[in-house]
């Protein structure tokens, strides 16, 4: 009990950690590009990875409620994303 | 229960949808009810104001709630009078407005007017600081949509500027109100002026944070020097009506500044002291000084007068700034007296611009009807700069008057008697080249194109202009009673006690009064 | 006849003339003379009680509470006053009606006229002395007024506002020494000051009362140095001139120095100053006006002089000086008007006033003549003439005055300046009157008829009659300097006679007059000399200081506010920072009363990556897009610092806000430029730094304070986390808060989302609907568009996603009450559900199926909330007040109903609205011409071209 | 009736996968919620229908649920895969392609599905369609033989979605 | 008892099977130096490891108390949406030249990304599509 | 932890007041936005930090984040969203018509009118 117990919560720092770095990592690529499709990918993947941070918080705190948050993430990154890549494709995203 | 006091701020906030949904495409029919919107509401705030007269303090608390938990309104001497002026302006206002068919130069004009009008009200009547932002927000931005109403170029970059500055204010707004929930964990303004009483002189910093932030933002709004940039373009440019209106909204920061610095941090209370003390009087002397010199320099008739009214403000700001019974007085009258005065010169300006190519300070061919606005510019401008017999001159007398026995009465005769003198050259320019130089004039050759582009004001706008004109006249006649009754609000003002208990000691729903300490 | 009607009458009566207009000149005048002959006879009626040294009186409160009352007197000063003012009113307004030509608005001069004579009759009837500054200042508008009357000439227009502003700055010293003065003596009646000479003389504000006082006095009597407007006035037609600047305004200083001789007189500066002051301005008047060609010109100067004469008589501050100065008050009142109305006479008829061109008129206009020659000697100080006899009494006391201790002083300057005024006396008889007839007069002369003449002709008989039997005037100028004197002093026992032996007056006297008459002889010369002395041009001076002050005021002001909102914003930011400091600097700080939490490395990543965003949006946001992208990092974080820091609720807020911002900041970068070319310099980016780190620096300093200290007391949301599922009915206590406890707020939040929307709509419209609607319609895309404008797959995905967030959007809803949500965050969702929609197929094919009434929904929306808020009324409770319950229907679990969910219902229909109605706009913006709207929702379907099977489609 | 049923249920998987939803938003199954997750399923796809013509009728369900089985297992299996690669391939090593996938799918939404199953799968992305839609572009992350994945994805994936449409 | 331990196990090994996938997706997002390649990567490796997390916190709410399945609902979100995302993201990639140019298609025309709008051909030039950089 | 919020404060503030003194009204905007965040958090943090403490009532739980400050930014971040609907509308409605997008304006543009009033 008390090891795995012990290794969730090692398995969730690490896993924190591991988010963050990964956010991080995006964060490079979005602020280097070179392109913007690469910048839109790395956007897109930070709100992915921001989702699971936001998981991660659930279980660490035990609060359930975060759930709403992550959904709700989870559906605008998409429309955001999508928004990003039709102002470049045509400039007008709603035409 | 009576429900009155929430009506000035219900009334149009369910007018303003209605007129959106119902009578979208039908102008006239937006006219009638915006009318008798306002009709209601100066019967209503009348009402309001007669209750307060005696010194009642009414409390509403929204859902119920006690204060300091839920939000409360308070209607007492001086929130009542500032109802009441603002209904009243509204009438004129909205009377030109139509008059002049202004309103109906672009969309949902009555809509936005009923919602600016419920904004100020709000303002005026709330007893909850964070509820004062939120009606500085409504008051805000319908301003912005009647300041840009009908478009055009320079109306239009004018008014990003104006927006901006405004969400400036409004951040900093957020930020004062952040800081006064960190350090007395309340809203409530009767509330914060009891807990500020509380704070021991070993921390003071944070409680003076708030204070001065607070004061930067009312400052803000009241145009008060170097704070007040975004007056001269947007009153210039705004519609004149909309110009007219505004006239109230700068009073809404004297208002505050009046409501905060004497209730909560009052001029004797040891944490805050020297904040306001210290640096309002020179600022509102310096817009005084800027607004005067304004008039002098402004090669536009419409920011002449904008600067006319930095310069008012100024004068009331200086007034307030003394913080003494008597001052306050004197500062009350002046706001009352400004507001119209202002208002009137705004519509002035447009009737002036009517048949004018543009409102550039060189003469053009004379216009008919001339001889009637000329007029009007006159007293107005005479009522503006401060000279008898109107109610300028009784206003600035009563500001000298308080001043006298005051450490800084040197200066503020100086300056106030100074920038009159300048004012009254300004003035006399302007309106000499306006009205006069144009007789000089050879009849111009194609003077049909500009007066066809304009047609000559309705008689409508005329009867708005010589109301507020008529008002300024019975502010100066019963200038005897007016000034006592601005004697009680200021008396009222400076014995907070009762306005505390009222708020503080009515039970609401689940609650027993002062809960919390 | 009461006070009050007398200074009444002339103000109500000034309403006739304008409204009789149209009734013809003749009424016009009728009306005006009628009124003031009222208010003359009404004068009279007070006569025997002044004369019994009565003090008639009337009061008004008006403001009590300043000490600014309706409170008149009349004594015997105020009476002469009164006396010449609407006497000589009426001469004046009989000479005006011939005088004034068809072309002019006789009404307007009238109401003009009448407004002017009632506020000098204000003046000089006030007990109070802030009535007494109002009815100062009507004077100086009111001749205003009148001096631009002809308001197609510029010098009409530039001597009325030069007037206005010397005057006016005169009129605002006053109102500061009056006040002064009142607050020294306690009251500002002029009856209690009056009585206070000594309390008031020994104040140590005595002096800059003093000064104030009479700066107005100066200014409005033309004393040095601010004699130069007066003669610029005389742009005015002559009645004006002849009323104002001989019987009235100009008298309206001397009269305040009289009113207020008992309290400021007798003092060494009263005495030097007023002394000085007079002297200076009588010879120097006398010396101008000998050398001006323009007869009123001429006078002008010459009123000039025998005010500064009326002044030094004050100054001396005797009682001999004061009674010789009202003496000579009457007298010059009498012959100034009656030789202004000859000068108008000369210049009707003959029209030109240049002395130069005219001579021998004696024989043309002989009645003039002799009106004008006896007013003329009078002025000259010539015996038998009542000039004569009050310049006597100036050089008596001027013999007697003592100045900078020198006895010779006073007397050898009143001789020179009497040797000067004698001079331009005799020549304006002669250069007009004598001489041989002319044939070049630019008109045949000849005397005007009775209405003219007769004005002036009544004055030379009281010239003539004062003259020759000085007792007559004697007692009333005595009753007068009584008044004047108050307590102070007697009335000197001196009779008023014309031989008095032979005193040093007389020998003065008669220097001045054969100096006077050989002066008149050598003038050629004399002329050549003056003409080649350097002078200061008074006007000029003025004119170029005023300018001068308009182009600085106009450098200083348009210098300033240039239009630059980053200025502006600067100055605001830097203002706030330094009050910020200032409050903080002199503030108090305690220790740190809360421990800190440890910082945790996924906090820390979030904090690097804001970090990050934000530099990244400094440095580039040049790049629109990319500093889009990267305030949707920024909002991104700071969404999730809202979830670590346990505020779903916002978190959820936070994101969905950001979501729609971008799409609405993207809508509208389709318009814009795409990049931001450099244009501040390195200087100026070096300044917004060091600003902008200031401002970082003090929101993080003060941030810091607050979150290492408790509030002062327990903050008020125990309250709400206490009731809010006993009171609320829900256990979110920030969704209770929203929608109960400030539902307030809330109501007032979506009233701004809803103005908005409806503000972005009415924009569009305008926008629509005037110049720039071609150039949106012609508009080219400033990138190469992609081909697909509709994408097969985005459109397939979008059909099953949407129902999904529509879904997810109800829920939220639903659960506001107790868990993370609620109707904003809902509103938002499944406005991005729609928007998903108008992405996928686009606006115009969207809409084309189903097109919401957005307007309806917002101002339903509204409503709703509000009338939700109205319903409690009805069970006797204060606007939203709320009310829940608990119900059970099978199959459903028990579930709660509260009023608080329909006013959630309000939010969310409004956020929607909203939110619709502002994407609604900038997508109608963005409507091309010659697009045709999409057939299809997608824009590439191979089903479509390529129809598959058909027995399938009947299946399933 | 038919009509009236299609009128009322104009896409009945919708509401199906609606009412699942709902039930999961719910994080709990009672009667009652499920009741009112079908009302919804019912109300909501009603309201949008008009954005949603020409549904495709023939939709075979349980060959979609075999086809998902699958395609979860390859996702699983392949995203090792990758990750393999992303450790350890350097960039001199990685051999990506175009690949064009000529179509014989004509419905928009088995094209849909098709491309999200070559996008799920790691290593290959659907990245455009042809301007009339007949074959898809695939962009894949690493391989020595385009042609055979090409065939793999025609033959693996969009032959079973031509049945589940047919 | 052992359910508990078990499925306590069970998340600690998808929290770290997502943060290594997860990690990957980050990996390849900043080695791989082509746009197209870039997009494999965070795209679906990362959408797998989110989905790890996910998975870990069903198990943990089934072995702390009341289950919870709702995390299925943002998981098929993910997983439904990405390629979408991707297939944006590629489009844009091809539109902006950000990667080699697609061979084109056997039937018909170009691709639906490079079919520009006539009206915008002129303005096509290599120049102007030069992605903008900071 | 503090010492990062605060921070984060006065970073956004400094982006923020830096971009909102730039030329044109774009990165002016985007300024503000940035301001509006740091006071949105500043606002938050009145209520001081709490972690796992959302203050959705629970059985059993005594201590909950401050609500109150949440429930202020909330309003404040809607009614900031509107603000900036609008300012974005007006300052494209500007700048269509002008073909400018600079926040300063050039009002001292030279006038006819003036000075010589005579
Ligand atoms: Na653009
Ligand atoms: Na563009």
């Amino acid at each position: 009990m008390s090891f795995a117990t012990q290794l969730m919560d090692i398995a969730l720092i690490v896993t924190f950690v591991v988010i963050a770095l990964a956010q991080a990592m995006s964060m490079i690529r979005l602020v280097m590009g070179p392109s913007t499709g690469d910048r839109i990918l790395a956007l897109d993947t930070m709100v992915v990875n921001a989702i699971g941070l936001i998981v991660l918080l659930g279980i660490a705190q035990g609060v359930r409620i975060y759930f709403e948050v992550s959904l709700i993430i989870a559906m605008l990154g998409f429309v955001s994303t999508v928004a990003y890549a039709r102002f470049v494709l045509r400039g007008d995203i709603i035409e | 229960m009576t429900h009155w006091i929430i009506a000035p701020v219900v009334l149009p906030a369910l007018l303003a949808p209605f007129i959106v949904l119902a009578a979208r495409y039908h102008i006239g029919i937006q006219r009638v009810f915006s009318i008798a919107g306002v009709l209601a509401l100066i019967f209503v705030a009348a009402g309001l104001a007669w209750q307060a007269s005696d010194g009642t303090i009414t409390l509403y608390q929204l859902g119920d709630w006690a204060a300091p938990f839920g939000i409360v309104l308070v209607a007492d001497r001086l929130s009542t009078l500032m109802v009441l002026l603002t209904a009243v302006l509204a009438l004129f206002v909205l009377l030109y407005a139509i008059g002049s068919e202004w309103d109906n130069r672009g969309r949902h004009f009555h809509a936005l007017f009923q919602f600016q009008l419920m904004g100020i009200m709000g303002a005026f009547l709330t007893g909850d600081l964070f509820n004062l932002f939120v009606f500085f927000e409504v008051l805000l931005i319908a301003s912005y949509g009647l300041m840009i109403h009908s478009g055009g170029n320079a109306r239009l970059r004018a008014g990003v500027q104006y927006v901006l500055f405004n969400l400036l204010g409004s951040t900093l707004f957020l930020f004062a109100l952040g800081a006064i929930y960190a350090e007395a964990g309340t809203l409530n303004m009767a509330d914060l002026a009891q807990r500020v009483r509380l704070i021991d002189g070993a921390e003071t910093v944070g409680i003076r944070l708030a204070a001065v932030l607070l004061l930067l933002v009312f400052a803000i709004k009241a145009a008060v020097l170097p704070l007040h940039f975004w007056l001269p373009s947007s009153y210039a440019e705004a519609p004149a009506p909309v110009a007219a209106l505004f006239a109230i909204m700068t009073k809404v920061g004297a208002y505050a500044i009046i409501r905060v610095y004497t209730m909560i941090f009052s001029p004797d209370l040891d944490v805050t002291a020297g904040l306001h003390t210290t640096w309002l009087m020179p600022a509102a002397l310096a817009s005084l000084a800027i607004g005067m010199i304004g008039v002098l320099a402004a090669r536009h008739l419409d920011r002449l007068v904008a600067f006319a009214v930095i310069g008012s403000m100024g004068m009331v700001m200086v007034a307030i700034s003394l913080f003494t019974p008597t001052s306050i007085t004197a500062a009350l009258y002046y706001t009352v007296h400004s507001t119209l005065a202002a208002a009137a010169l705004f519509l002035i300006v447009d009737l002036v611009r009517t048949g004018r190519a543009d409102l550039n300070l060189i003469a053009q061919p004379v216009v008919p009807g001339a001889a009637l606005t000329s007029a009007l510019f006159f007293l107005a401008a005479i009522a503006m700069a401060g000279l008898p017999p109107l109610s300028g001159f009784v206003g600035k007398l009563l500001v000298l008057d308080a001043a006298f026995s005051t450490s800084a009465a040197a200066w503020i005769w100086a300056v106030v008697l100074s920038s009159s003198l300048i004012c009254v050259v300004g003035f006399s320019r302007a309106g000499s080249t306006l009205f006069w130089k144009a007789k000089s004039m050879p009849v111009a050759d194609e003077p049909a194109e500009t007066t066809a582009a304009t047609p000559a004001p309705a008689t409508l706008s005329y009867v708005a202009v010589g109301g507020l004109l008529t008002l300024l006249v019975a502010h100066t006649v019963f200038a005897g009673p007016a000034t006592a009754y601005m004697a009680d609000i200021s008396d009222q003002l400076f014995n907070p006690e009762p306005y505390i208990e009222t708020v503080l000691d009515t039970p609401g729903k689940l609650s027993t009064p002062k809960e919390g300490y | 006849m009461s006070l009050f009607l007398i200074v009444a009458l002339p103000f109500f009566g000034a309403l006739l003339p304008g409204l009789m207009n149209s009734a013809g000149r003749q009424a016009c005048a009728g009306i005006t003379f009628t009124v003031s002959l009222a208010a003359f006879i009404g004068l009279l009626t007070n006569l025997p009680a002044v004369l019994a040294g009565d003090l008639v009186t009337a009061r008004v409160d008006w403001i009590p509470s300043l000490g600014m009352n309706f409170t008149l007197m009349l004594d015997g000063l105020g009476f002469f006053f009164a006396l010449l003012i609407l006497g000589i009113g009426l001469l004046i307004i009989a000479y005006a009606r011939s005088y004034l030509s068809r072309d002019d608005n006789m009404g307007e001069f009238f109401t003009y006229l009448l407004l002017f004579q009632g506020a000098m009759v204000g003046i000089v009837l006030s007990d109070n002395i802030l009535l007494l500054l109002v009815f100062w200042e009507l004077t100086s508008l009111s001749s205003f007024l009148l001096i631009g009357y002809w308001k197609h000439l510029p010098e009409g227009r530039q001597g009325a506002r030069m007037a206005l502003t010397v005057t006016g700055m005169g009129g605002l010293a006053m109102i500061g020494g009056m006040l002064i003065l009142g607050q020294i003596a306690g009251s500002y009646d002029l009856s209690v000051i009056l009585q206070n000479r000594d309390l008031i003389q020994a104040d140590p504000l005595y002096v800059p009362a003093l000064l104030l006082i009479l700066l107005g006095c100066f200014t409005k009597s033309a004393q040095f140095p601010f004699h130069f407007w007066l003669p610029h006035a005389m742009a005015a037609p002559t009645p004006v001139s002849a009323y104002l600047h001989s019987a009235t305004m100009v008298k309206a200083g001397i009269f305040l120095m009289a009113r207020m001789w008992p309290v400021l007189s007798g003092t060494p500066e009263w005495f030097v100053i007023v002394t000085t002051a007079g002297l200076i301005t009588m010879v120097l008047g006398a010396i101008i006006a000998l050398f001006k060609h323009d007869l009123k010109a001429l006078l002008a100067f010459s009123t000039v002089s025998h005010l500064g004469l009326i002044t030094m008589l004050l100054g001396t501050g005797t009682a001999f000086g004061a009674m010789a100065a009202m003496f000579h008050i009457l007298n010059h009142a009498t012959f100034k008007a009656a030789l202004f109305m000859s000068a108008g006479i000369v210049d009707h008829e003959a029209h030109t006033r240049d002395i130069r061109r005219l001579g021998g008129l004696r024989h043309l206009m002989p009645i003039t003549f002799i009106i004008a020659t006896l007013a003329a000697l009078s002025m000259a100080g010539i015996p038998l003439l009542n000039g004569f006899l009050s310049k006597e009494m100036m050089l008596e006391e001027a013999t007697h005055t003592v100045l900078f201790g020198a006895p010779w002083l006073v007397p050898a300057l009143a001789t020179f300046g009497s040797l000067f005024s004698a001079a331009y006396c005799f020549r304006l008889i002669g250069h007009t009157f004598l001489g041989p007839v002319r044939d070049d007069y630019p008109a045949k002369p000849h005397d005007p008829g009775a209405g003219m003449w007769l004005p002036p002709a009544i004055l030379v008989v009281l010239v003539v009659m004062i003259g020759v039997a000085p007792f007559l005037a004697e007692p009333f100028v005595k009753v007068v300097t009584a008044s004047v004197l108050g307590d102070t002093a007697e009335v000197p026992k001196a009779y008023f006679k014309i031989w008095h032996g032979l005193v040093p007056a007389l020998f003065m006297s008669v220097i001045a007059v054969v100096g006077g008459l050989l002066m008149l002889a050598i003038f050629n010369p004399a002329l050549r000399l003056w003409e080649t002395t350097p002078r200061p041009e008074a006007k000029t001076i003025f004119e170029a200081l005023i300018a001068a002050i308009v182009a600085l005021s106009q450098r200083f002001i348009h210098g300033l506010h240039n239009g630059a909102f980053t200025r502006y914003g600067a100055i605001m930011a830097v203002t706030v920072i330094v009050a910020g400091f200032y409050a903080w600097s002199t503030g108090t700080v305690g220790p740190a009363s809360r421990e800190m939490q440890p910082v945790t490395p996924v906090a820390f990543a979030g904090w690097v990556m804001l970090l990050a965003a934000t530099i990244g949006m400094v440095f580039l946001h040049r790049n629109r897009l990319m500093s889009l992208i990267l305030i949707g990092i920024a909002g991104l974080m700071v969404s999730v610092g809202f979830v670590y820091f346990s505020a779903p609720d916002l978190a959820m807020t936070q994101i969905t806000v950001e979501v729609v911002t971008i799409i609405l900041l993207l809508l509208a970068l389709n318009f814009l430029p795409n990049q931001t070319p450099i244009e501040s310099t390195a200087m100026r980016r070096t300044r917004d730094t060091a600003i902008a780190l200031a401002g970082g620096l003090a929101t993080m300093g003060m941030a810091w304070h607050f979150l290492v200290r408790d509030a002062i007391t327990t903050p008020i949301s125990e309250f709400h986390l206490a009731n809010s599922y006993k009171g609320g009915g829900g256990t979110n206590v920030v969704n209770v808060i929203l929608v109960d406890f400030r539902g307030f707020d809330t109501y007032g939040e979506i009233i701004v989302l809803g103005i908005a929307a409806l503000l972005i709509y009415a924009l569009t419209e305008t926008l629509l609907s005037g110049p720039v609607r071609a150039r949106l319609l012609n508009r080219k895309p400033d990138q190469p568009r992609a081909g697909d404008m509709h994408p097969t797959m985005m459109v397939v995905l979008t059909r099953v996603i949407m129902p999904v967030v529509l879904m997810v959007g109800f829920y939220i809803f639903l659960r506001g009450h107790n868990e993370p949500g609620g109707g904003f965050i809902a509103g938002l969702v499944v406005s991005i559900a729609v928007v998903m929609q108008y992405m996928a197929s686009g606006f115009s094919w969207a809409s084309a199926r189903l097109r919401y009434p957005y307007h309806g929904v917002i101002g339903a929306g509204v409503l709703i909330a509000g009338l939700t808020g109205i319903g409690s009324w009805f069970v006797s409770k204060p606007f939203l007040t709320s009310d829940f319950t608990y119900v059970r229907i099978p199959p459903f679990e028990k579930f709660e109903l509260a009023t608080a969910a329909l006013f959630d219902l309000g939010v969310f229909l409004a956020v929607v609205g909203a939110v619709m109605l502002s994407l609604e706009s900038f997508s109608r913006l963005a409507r091309r011409a010659h697009v045709p709207d999409t057939e299809h929702p997608m824009d590439i379907d191979p089903s479509r071209d390529d129809p598959p099977m058909t027995p399938a489609r009947e299946g399933v | 009736m038919i009509k009236a049923y299609r009128w009322l249920l104009p896409h009945p998987l919708v509401t199906l996968l609606l009412a699942v939803v709902w039930t999961l938003l719910q994080n709990e199954i009672s009667a009652g919620m499920v009741v009112f997750g079908v009302i919804l399923g019912i109300i909501i796809p009603w309201g949008t229908s008009v954005w949603w013509p020409d549904t495709p009728r023939a939709f075979h369900v349980s060959r979609m649920v075999t086809y998902s089985i699958m395609v979860i297992w390859d996702i699983m299996v392949a995203n090792v895969q990758v990750a393999w690669i992303v450790l350890t391939k350097p960039n001199s090593k990685l051999r990506p392609a175009w690949i064009v996938v000529p179509l014989e799918l004509r419905q928009p939404e088995a094209i849909t599905i098709l491309a999200g199953t070559i996008t799920l799968t790691p290593g290959t992305v659907s990245a455009d369609l042809s301007d009339e839609g007949h074959s898809l572009l695939v962009h894949v992350l690493h391989t020595e033989d385009p042609d055979a994945v090409r065939d793999e994805i025609k033959t693996r994936y969009e032959r079973r979605l031509k049945e589940i449409f047919a | 008892m052992t359910a508990e331990i078990i499925g306590t196990y069970a998340v600690a090994i998808c929290l770290l099977i997502g943060a290594g996938f997860a990690m990957v997706g980050a990996i390849g997002l900043l080695k791989f130096n082509d746009s197209m390649t870039r997009l494999h990567a965070p795209t679906k490796v990362g959408t797998v490891g989110i989905g790890a997390l996910l998975l870990a916190s069903m198990i943990h709410s089934f072995t702390v108390g009341d289950g919870s399945l709702h995390e299925l609902l943002i998981m098929s979100f993910l997983f439904v949406t990405a390629p979408i995302s991707a297939n944006f993201m590629a489009k844009v990639n091809i539109h902006r030249r950000a990667c080699d140019t697609p061979p084109e298609p056997p039937q018909d025309d170009t691709w639906s990304t490079l079919n520009v709008p006539e009206a915008d051909r002129e303005m096509a030039s290599p120049a102007t599509v030069q992605s903008p950089k900071g | 932890m503090e010492l990062l919020v605060a921070s984060a404060i006065g970073i956004l503030t400094a982006g923020g007041i830096y971009l909102m003194l730039r030329l044109r009204t774009f990165p002016v905007i985007l300024g503000i936005s940035l301001l509006t965040y740091a006071v949105n958090v500043f606002l938050f943090a009145s209520g001081r930090l709490s972690i796992g403490a959302p203050p959705i009532l629970r059985d059993g739980i005594e201590v909950y984040a401050d609500p109150l400050p949440q429930a202020l930014v909330l309003t404040a971040i809607v009614i900031s969203f509107g603000m900036t609907a609008v300012v974005v509308m007006i300052a494209l409605g500007a700048y269509l018509g002008s073909d400018d997008d600079h926040v300063d304006d050039a009002i001292n543009k030279p006038s006819t009118g003036t000075g010589d009033a005579t």
